[in-house]
């Protein structure tokens, strides 16, 4: 984990409302896995004051490392007109990631919007033919081009609110219907996206024993466990009542999490 | 170029620090957390989560919601309970060649004394500092540090328990301040350190509901200096005992603020999650702004305002 | 698109307002100053700077100091006293289509009487707001507005004197807010506006001297907000009358976190300086926002806080 | 008076931490008159929360105006760091200025620092015969050259701290030497710059009974006479204790203030 001025090499919009930013670092692009995050201060102000959580999108042999963002409010705003060559403050990469999946079984990885960012990296620790990539979003503007971030999958369902592209509907619809079709073959689910789909998805896992990593979302300060800010509600009785997003996770095993807190 | 080697070195009382930059309680977890970004034995001193006799599992969340300039928390004071503390936490904290202070609270008097109690003879624990910004359950859900009784009155059951400095941290949330400051000076602390977070909300405006699960939480930030700098002046006139000032400190020159102001020391807190490294920075920019002047010691500064102001002063057109 | 058209109005008891948004005193001085920039008829009214028995020079300058996302100021209190204010002020605003509330004080309770007595039976002068954040001469100069026997003193001297609605503001520096609240309900008062500004300091660390030739100064601005929204919702909670949200209020989500707090108007402050048409814009964002959710009458939103967060709802990462 | 986006041609350095910015207004290029400032908002944030003030330095026919400030703390560098095209938000004209001369008689004009700007505004609209510019600076770097504001003056009279160009020492030296040179010809004397070298130039002239208009600097809010922020004292001991620099000045004649207090 370090802290460093990490030079911005791009920052392009890549969908509605979604860019992408490489930013260089070779402490931070050489130690990153699937699943970890940065928090970068989006200018040299007191407003807004705190960093802001990005999942680490991916990273390059250049010492590159990307992160893929969503316009929602003055943080990411003002982080989409940051021009390249500026010094963004980033500290990274912190917490734990996914699990990599030994080859021989299927990957499910589930998004849901902006949760892409996460799987992206993570599909490319996957051999391709394990892989099965979902996506969910409003509407087929939002929809990201994953070559645009470096990445052929050749098995992708995607799911739209509005029938805009693919499935008309939930990406969970496109899980249901998966394990309706394979039977009783194993797999493993890796998903990130809003707290209503992965309460959902794990639901579903949980019920069907299917082993299920969920990357999670909260409000942070520090991102170094030290002010537990970021607190979500563990399903054991015994020990931690809550877990720190920011350093036991994010991402966690689905049954670990109580999901009727959420 | 000049040679002079200032000193940074302060005593709080019997308490010697290095220099007088202190990372502020629940903002540096329990120190460990940042020791693989910055050398923590850099630090005049760190002061940790504030320990409570049993864990606190705290408030559901959302616990946090950034502000203009600020943030509000609500954490509900969650920590791992002193036994875990003095098992888990105190070994490595031991190790440390810095002041470590020792945050602690309680819901009843009884429970601040026992905490205190704990602490008695532990090894590498330099000083207890008394969250007095605790709902009072005994008086209805008040706070006990916004009554200059009730201070006192925990602020003499931990003395008695402990055989080490206490600095009692006031709540800002009070009409007078120094009232709460003078009684609990009375009652034996060593030190006063000041200030808390001041009480605030902020609503959803799509959900119509409070953005903390907890509705109200505490703001902290460079957005409530003016006001911490406004208590620790005033807290300085009015008693003898050291003051520690807290609040919105982003850098050296806001801690320069609160020193000139006449306290003996400072703390870190919210900075310390935009900048991890804020601290040696501040401590890096005394150090400078002291030699650049040559002065001796960080104490030629402490309580050297000057109350005349220069009318002349306001403009910006220097010749 | 909606053919809704949505209704702003609101009534602070017999005062009626063509919509929720004043200008606060202080920050509009005496309302004519903005006239060439804005169409002070489309306010729901406006709060004239604070006016005493006689002409107030104030405090020697600076008076003024900017912090982080907020300002300190110490003005003094300067104004041209009542019968100026009668003479040169009142014609221009009685030509005025909207509320005029003339913001009154005193350094001693006869006094804040006798401005009110000045303004009986004045045309054009919908409302007195009795500032009660004002050193109490009488009381070695502890601030009226933090006690709550005080704080009722004044009002009902007030209201003996005044045939008008009198609203009283109150001062945030205070422990607890609704005892300060409930004791001016019970005298009489017809409305509440709050916060008042958050006492406060700065130093100029090259010079070491406090910025302001005061000392002290008032902070507002976005800073403050979240003290003020805690306050306005506690006191809502604890009275009946109607209450008026003021402090950091920027733009029309701002204020319409007030008015769910239960606010039933909003004063803006600082804001005017910042933006000088910024009323206007937080009005037509209050009726967009109101026609877009079809929502018909503001009145509607006034009050609608839901406590229940949804800690689902922290995310960003919606489908 | 108007309060609008204006947008900004051009932001160059012309000296050491000195700017000049020419922004596009036609209300406020047609209708400032020399002495008149502005409140810009240097960009769209809370932090810094105010705007700042700026004495109009210059228009043009082209709808411009121009101002030249000095970077003195984190306002003013946010603006030198503003991109050709940004729109800022600007309120003005604002406030009294000077009293334009009349031809034929000496109008001596004493700029100190960044006093300097209001100051080349009123030099073009003054007969250059009658013109003497007088102006004071720390050192040769950061001294202005007119030129690059579009005025030739014929007779400029420079003073430096350092001596590094024209008269070492402080340029109300080269106002008592003139003084002493002219004998009892006529002059006026408008002057702007830090309030100690305005307050020596007030006794001077006071002294003397030169005529002599001052343009002076405060913490403004408002600058619209509507705060009180802005406050400085009057020698009158009659009416108006206070002035308001933004709405009574920030022009005034020397004479009115009340020197002792600053
Ligand atoms: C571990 C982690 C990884 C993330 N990875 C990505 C990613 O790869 N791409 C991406 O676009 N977003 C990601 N996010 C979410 C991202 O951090 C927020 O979208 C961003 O902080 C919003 O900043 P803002 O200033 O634009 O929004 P704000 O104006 O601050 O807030 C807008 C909305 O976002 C919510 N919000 C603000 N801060 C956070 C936060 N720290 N966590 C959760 N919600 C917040 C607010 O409650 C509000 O509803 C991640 C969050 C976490 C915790
Ligand atoms: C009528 C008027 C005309 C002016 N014209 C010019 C001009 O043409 N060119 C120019 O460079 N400057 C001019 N100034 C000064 C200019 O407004 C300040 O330099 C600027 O506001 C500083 O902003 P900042 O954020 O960079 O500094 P800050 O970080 O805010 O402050 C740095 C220093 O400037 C002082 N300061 C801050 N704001 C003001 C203010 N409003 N008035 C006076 N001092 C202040 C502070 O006390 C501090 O000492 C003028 C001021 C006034 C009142
Ligand atoms: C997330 C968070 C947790 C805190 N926890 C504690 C605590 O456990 N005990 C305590 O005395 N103060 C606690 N505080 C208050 C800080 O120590 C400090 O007094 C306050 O934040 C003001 O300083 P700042 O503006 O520099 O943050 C906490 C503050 C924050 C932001
Ligand atoms: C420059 C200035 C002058 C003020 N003068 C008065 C006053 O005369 N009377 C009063 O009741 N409040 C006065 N106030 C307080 C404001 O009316 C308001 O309560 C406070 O600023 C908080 O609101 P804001 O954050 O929107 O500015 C003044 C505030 C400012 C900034
Ligand atoms: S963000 Fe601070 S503990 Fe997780
Ligand atoms: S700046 Fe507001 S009155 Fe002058």
């Amino acid at each position: 984990m370090i802290e460093q001025e990490s030079e911005v090499i791009f920052n392009k919009k890549v969908a509605d409302g979604t860019f992408l930013m490489g930013l260089r670092s070779y402490e931070i692009s050489s130690g990153a896995k699937p699943g970890q995050f940065v928090m970068l201060r989006v200018r040299q102000s007191f407003d807004p004051l705190l960093r802001r959580p990005f999942s680490i999108c991916g990273t390059r042999e250049d010492d590159i490392f990307l992160i893929l963002y969503r316009l929602v409010g003055r943080g990411t705003t003002i982080l989409s007109h940051v021009g390249e060559g500026t010094k963004l403050s980033v500290t990274g990469p912190l917490g734990k990631g996914f699990d990599i999946p030994k080859p021989g079984r299927k990957s499910l990885l589930i998004a849901g919007g902006i949760g892409i960012a996460p799987l992206i990296f993570l599909a490319r620790k996957i051999k391709m033919i394990d892989l099965i990539f979902m996506a969910g979003y409003g509407s087929l503007k939002e929809v990201i081009d994953l070559e645009s971030a470096g990445l052929k999958v050749p098995d992708i369902r995607i799911a739209t609110d509005d029938g805009t592209l693919g499935h008309k509907g939930l990406v969970t619809d496109l899980l249901e219907s998966y394990m309706t079709m394979s039977g009783n073959e194993m797999f493993k689910v890796f998903s990130c996206g809003p707290l209503h789909m992965l309460k959902r998805i794990a639901a579903i896992t949980i019920n069907s024993g299917a082993e299920c990593q969920v990357s999670l979302e909260a409000s942070m300060a520090c991102g170094l466990g030290a002010c537990q800010s970021c607190a979500v509600k563990s399903s054991s009785d015994q020990g931690m009542v809550y877990y720190h997003v920011c350093r036991d996770g994010p991402v966690f095993p689905a049954k670990s999490i109580d999901w009727k807190s959420i | 170029m000049t040679s002079i080697n200032s000193d940074l070195s302060v005593k709080i009382g019997t308490l010697e620090l290095k220099n007088p930059v202190l990372t502020a309680s629940g903002t540096f977890g329990y120190g460990s957390e940042f020791s693989s970004l910055i050398d923590i034995n850099k630090l005049g001193g760190i002061v940790v989560k504030g320990i409570s006799l049993r864990p606190r599992a705290g408030n559901p969340p959302p616990r946090i919601v950034e502000t203009h300039c600020g943030m509000l928390n609500a954490i509900g004071l969650a920590n791992i309970g002193l036994e875990n503390f003095l098992k888990e936490k105190l070994p490595w904290l031991q190790s440390l060649s810095t002041a470590v202070i020792v945050n602690i609270y309680g819901h009843s008097i009884e429970e601040y004394a026992a905490v205190a109690a704990g602490l008695k003879g532990v090894e590498g624990v330099s000083a207890i500092e008394i969250n007095i910004s605790c709902p009072n359950v005994e008086c209805g859900g008040m706070v006990f540090g916004t009554d200059p009784k009730t201070s006192a009155r925990v602020t003499e059951a931990v003395l008695k328990e402990s055989d080490k400095p206490v600095i009692v941290k006031l709540s800002p949330n009070v009409t007078d301040i120094r009232a709460i400051a003078i009684s609990v000076e009375k009652a034996g602390a060593y030190a006063i350190s000041l200030i808390n977070t001041l009480t605030g909300m902020a609503i959803d405006v799509e959900k119509r509901v409070p953005k903390l699960a907890n509705i109200t939480g505490g703001l902290s930030g460079p957005a409530i200096r003016p006001v911490a700098l406004y208590m620790v002046y005033q807290v300085v006139k009015a008693v003898k005992i050291p003051v520690i000032g807290i609040g919105g400190i982003m850098n050296y020159w806001d801690a320069l603020e609160f020193l000139i102001a006449g306290a003996r020391a400072i703390q870190v807190g919210t900075a310390n999650f935009v900048e991890p490294d804020v601290s040696l920075d501040i401590i890096e920019g005394l150090k400078r702004f002291c030699m650049d002047r040559e002065i001796i010691s960080i104490d030629d500064i402490i309580g050297t305002l000057n109350e005349k102001v220069d009318p002349g002063g306001q403009g910006t057109r220097t010749n």
